[in-house]
């Protein structure tokens, strides 16, 4: 892995999420949405793991990963923005965005969807053949839905290469009972006792760290790849405090890349996320402490990624909506 | 009377039978949506939160559990949340819970009241905009409400949780801000009575749920060319009243039914059927059907428009009716 | 040509894909029932084994697990079982896989073939007899078809398995063991292209799976009494071939609709209604539907008989359709 | 508990099934049914742990359920045959018994439907108040659908009043691979880890051995009714051969009695099951043992055992059947 690579593609996750938020309040779209912030390492981190023949099924926070994996932000955004040259011709949406040129099989809305999606994926991988492997991208609230555990029982019972990756999200988060978003409700403690209940090896990760994810995604990559079987990644983030409410926001403020260097204006009521929690600043930190990456070229690479979403931003608005009548264009093949 | 959103009649009757049944309980995420409403449920939480549960996501199950409660006696307004998220619930609904009564030769009943939104979300994609109103009306043992108007939605939520039948109460995602005039005291609207909301002799418009609201709209437009539409809001599926839409159409002879669900085998198709079966000779041209379309909905507003029912297509289909020219005999 | 049963016919299909399809799966259990046919199966596993597989009683994952899997190109013959085992399914068939190419923009497709069983079962109870085509034709995106003859399913089987869409293929519980002759050699039937199975001029009747036999039935003694019927197999109801429909009732000027599903929302009403609104001009009296009662079927043979669609039912109807007497103009 | 009843009761369960399977034979019910052979101590000793207040769903297996709660096998035999006089009218036949008069709450022949349902019962008991339980009684097979893990989650999550109580008959089973009467396919090795995963109590208990199960239930049963939550019994039996097909048959023969005390007739392919796990002979023969009951005794409450079947049998097929259009009789309340 490329660490400066690395930071720039979480920094670009993080300002296009930053400009999808605006997008909304600017009532260029109207639907419900999910924001990958607060997790950006993970999704870096994993896909840095992955090979191209390799196949992914995401669900409703799935923008992080699409990017991960080399997605265009123009064509990410205008698919949002419902544009006729996104991802998915626009029929996608936030939700859906299904990148199939990068091994994107699917991206269900439906939580418990892409865990049992991605296990038949792993089981026609494994019949023909190959080396490639299956991943399955859900939150923990994914673990609620019967249709996962019935899932693991089938990727441990016929040895399926696939990684699932939970991206557990719960600490910090109100839930429906506090009026935001909805969390996990699990009389499970731990959550990896439930691919430990079918034999699936499991581990947790602390989904801040770039390093510890890539590292056990790695093996985890290898183990399926060799036809050992399933595994699975307990990925620990603290919630973004803008994925709290029901429709979220950018509670934190723009990400100001100096706090990775400069501490002086880090205080208030979000001090812990900029210290600890924020992905991005953490690796940022860690790259100029390394000598990795020195200031300047931290705010070049800022500046190239504000400018790159900018210009993503206004081919998402420049671009034509579809014909009203494509709508039933791909009803069947 | 007091001018009242969804969201407070419906907040009415789950407080009245909070106060009336100590053993009533509230379950669901979400109640009211997550609209600017879903903040009214505050104040009813704070109050009643003992008895009112937050489930896992786990439709199935707690579908499940609410039918069994019922079947001991207790009453749970069971909120699954969008109608796609009933899916998963599917089972223990069209199995367990339509079968009960007469599976067990009228010995076990479970009469839950299971809520759920329905209808387009302006780009939301198939996965959030289901009117799945004709899937479930297949499934016969359930009592079907789809309440247009606060007002109605006070009398028939109430009707709904008092009912000893299971009854799933189905209501628009974007309705819980719609306003009326809602009478402050209980009171109880019976099922199987449609109510003719607007009277008119050329053509029967038969809609349930927000196409009551469009087709009232299609029906000023259409008066405004000579064209007088009688609308009927169904209220309920099932029970069904058939008779109001019969004598309409008897009055009439044209039928144009408005639906946001899909058009094969939905609402509009069962009303199509019902009254070319049992209203024949009345009819003096073919009747109409204005529903979503049949595909599943693009996360696109542009192209959700397309596909969607609208004031347009119900005056369009309107027209058409009456300007049939029958064939010579 | 050769006499053979729907379990025949279904492993001649099955074995050619495994013949031509190194990868071709099939999945479930039970495949062929649990009637005298199931024993066809074991030479078939005997030599298709390692491609033969058994999942657990998980309906949602098995079915996600072979969509899937045809996301990745696999092609899986998967068995539901009964059609109410489909309904734990109900969230994977409806929410994914019904929604994954139109979704995605034509990107995504899940060309998975799911298979189940439906119908009456002679005291089965609710819980084993459904005949849900009605709820499955109100989810687009999927292509339904519902054969009713060994030589129909081979060739409807073997075009369901090759289409590029998701295909539901419903067949009857009770018609593994229904023989016919069947050609050797593979073939396919073209979606979409009704048969039909008798020509008649005075009444049109509409029919799929076990109720085409019934209706032939009917015509026959239809026939004894002067009356000539049509008799139209459907074959597919996704893609519906409306223009043999139509032009069948354009010649008859009267419809009978019978199916084996519920009346609400049903086939029966699907068809009712096409027609209703697309031949009005030429329709003599009122379109009629033999169906299925709206109740939850009893764990009762007795019952289960009243309830059910039937002959003499058809016979009745196509003659009250035959002698209506329109109304003076 | 008392022996000689609930060894009568036992006996009861098992002529009434061997008349079951008589009547199919005769053609005088035709559809798909299962036997509780082999299992009888379970039902018996679970139901003598309960109280009259308690609530019971169960499944398709539920025949020596319903007999072991005190339902008069003429009633359960002409429910079974379709009559009026039946449990339930006659509208549920062999897979839906719900004698709603001795607690059943509802009898589904969908795999995880009782287990699920019974959750709910347990809810409303709690709500309620009073010391009422709610029992589930299900099949091994149910632990593969999603809803029964969704199930198990809610009665942890909210303490509910409960007993599971996972009747595993795998033992010896075909299964569908097999070409036989499905059965338990899971990568669980030990089922108990699935409610343990919850935090749910549970013991394994040896389903051929009365003593045994009226022991774990009795104090399962405690638990549920002092509110200290839900427990988990799962009881172990060897699959009753004429189970082991698609369609059953009385496989062992008619049960003779006198294997009791008598070894000489016992030999042949099914000696295993008559010596070790045939839950009558062994109770018999253990309260023989202890001079519970002497060789005449057992006779006469063998004989008496018959002639009361007998006379359900006659009383079953001397029934009328309901109207046919009581079909439509209970729709709707
Ligand atoms: C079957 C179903 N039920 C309910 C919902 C509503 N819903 C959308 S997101 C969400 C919470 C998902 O939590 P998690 O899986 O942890 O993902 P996160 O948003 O936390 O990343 C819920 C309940 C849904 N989409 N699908
Ligand atoms: C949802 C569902 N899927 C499939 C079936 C078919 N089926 C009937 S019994 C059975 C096996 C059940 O095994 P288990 O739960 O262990 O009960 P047992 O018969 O062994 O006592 C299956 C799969 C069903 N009834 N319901
Ligand atoms: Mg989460
Ligand atoms: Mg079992």
């Amino acid at each position: 892995m490329n660490p400066k690579q690395a930071l720039e593609t979480m920094l670009t996750i993080r300002r296009f999420e930053e400009a999808v938020v605006g997008l909304f309040g600017e009532h260029e779209f109207m639907t419900h949405f999910h924001l990958y912030i607060g997790q950006e390492a993970t999704g870096v981190a994993l896909m840095e793991a992955l090979g191209p023949n390799d196949k992914i099924a995401t669900h409703h926070r799935n923008h992080g990963h699409v990017l991960a994996r080399g997605a265009d932000p123009k064509h990410a955004l205008a698919e949002i923005l419902g544009r006729e040259n996104g991802i998915n011709r626009g029929a996608s949406g936030t939700m859906h965005m299904a990148d199939t040129d990068r091994g994107f099989l699917a991206t269900s809305a439906i939580v418990g969807g892409s865990i049992s999606l991605a296990t038949g994926a792993a089981f026609a991988l494994k019949t023909q053949g190959g080396d490639a492997i299956a991943v399955g991208l859900f939150g923990d609230g994914a673990l609620e839905e019967g249709v996962s555990y019935e899932s693991l029982n089938f990727a441990a019972l016929w040895d399926l290469p696939i990684v699932y990756v939970c991206e557990n999200n719960s600490e910090g988060a109100l839930g429906s009972a506090g009026g935001g978003f909805p969390t996990s409700v699990s009389a499970v403690d731990d959550l990896t006792d439930i691919p430990r209940t079918f034999g699936i090896p499991v581990e947790t990760v602390d989904g801040r760290d770039v390093d510890a994810v890539l590292d056990v995604a790695a093996r985890a990559v290898e183990q399926a790849r060799q036809r050992k079987g399933p595994f699975f990644i307990h990925v620990a983030t603290a919630r973004y405090a803008g994925s709290q409410p029901l429709w979220p926001t950018i509670a934190t403020g723009e990400t100001d890349i100096s706090m990775a260097w400069d501490d002086s204006q880090i205080s208030g009521e979000h001090e812990r996320w900029y210290r600890e929690n924020d992905p991005v600043l953490r690796y940022a930190r860690q790259l100029l402490a390394a000598g990795e990456i020195d200031q300047d070229e931290l705010k070049e690479l800022d500046r190239r990624v504000r400018e790159r979403i900018a210009e993503a931003r206004q081919y998402a608005l420049d671009s034509p909506r579809p014909a009203p009548d494509s709508a039933l264009d791909h009803v069947f093949a | 009377m007091a001018t009242k959103n969804y969201a407070d009649a419906m907040l009415d009757v789950l407080t009245t039978f909070m106060e009336e049944d100590p053993h009533f309980a509230v379950m669901g995420n979400e109640v009211l949506g997550i609209g600017p409403e879903a903040g009214q449920f505050e104040p009813f939480q704070q109050k009643y939160g003992d008895r009112i549960h937050f489930p896992p996501c786990s439709e199935a199950a707690f579908s499940a559990l609410a039918a069994g409660a019922a079947m001991c006696g207790q009453r749970i307004f069971t909120h699954l949340g969008l109608a796609p998220f009933s899916y998963p619930a599917f089972s223990t609904i069209a199995s367990e819970i339509a079968t009960a009564r007469q599976g067990s030769g009228g010995r076990v009943s479970a009469p839950v009241t299971l809520h759920m939104s329905h209808g387009l979300l302006h780009g939301g994609a198939s996965q959030h905009s289901e009117s799945p109103m004709g899937i479930y009306w297949n499934l016969p043992g359930i009592e079907i409400v789809v309440p247009w108007g606060p007002a109605d939605l006070k009398g028939l939520l109430r009707t709904a949780i008092k009912s000893d039948n299971p009854t799933l109460v189905i209501t628009h995602a974007f309705g819980y801000g719609t306003e009326g005039e809602v009478p402050d005291e209980d009171y109880e609207i019976p099922f199987g009575e449609a109510a003719v909301k607007r009277e008119g002799g050329d053509v029967t418009i038969v809609a349930c749920s927000m196409m009551v609201a469009m087709s009232l709209e299609a029906a000023d437009r259409l008066a405004g060319e000579g064209i007088e539409a009688e609308v009927i809001d169904l209220r309920t599926l099932v029970p069904l009243d058939e008779q109001t839409i019969l004598e309409s159409v008897s009055k009439t002879g044209h039928l144009v039914v408005a639906d946001e669900g899909r058009l094969r085998c939905g609402v509009a198709s069962e009303i199509a059927a019902t009254v070319s079966e049992r209203a024949f000779d009345a009819l003096k041209a073919p009747p109409a059907r204005v529903t979503r379309m049949d595909a599943p909905v693009p996360g696109n507003q542009t192209q959700e428009a397309y596909l969607s029912p609208s004031v347009e297509k119900i005056v369009a289909a309107a027209k058409r009716a009456t300007r049939h020219a029958p064939a010579p005999a």
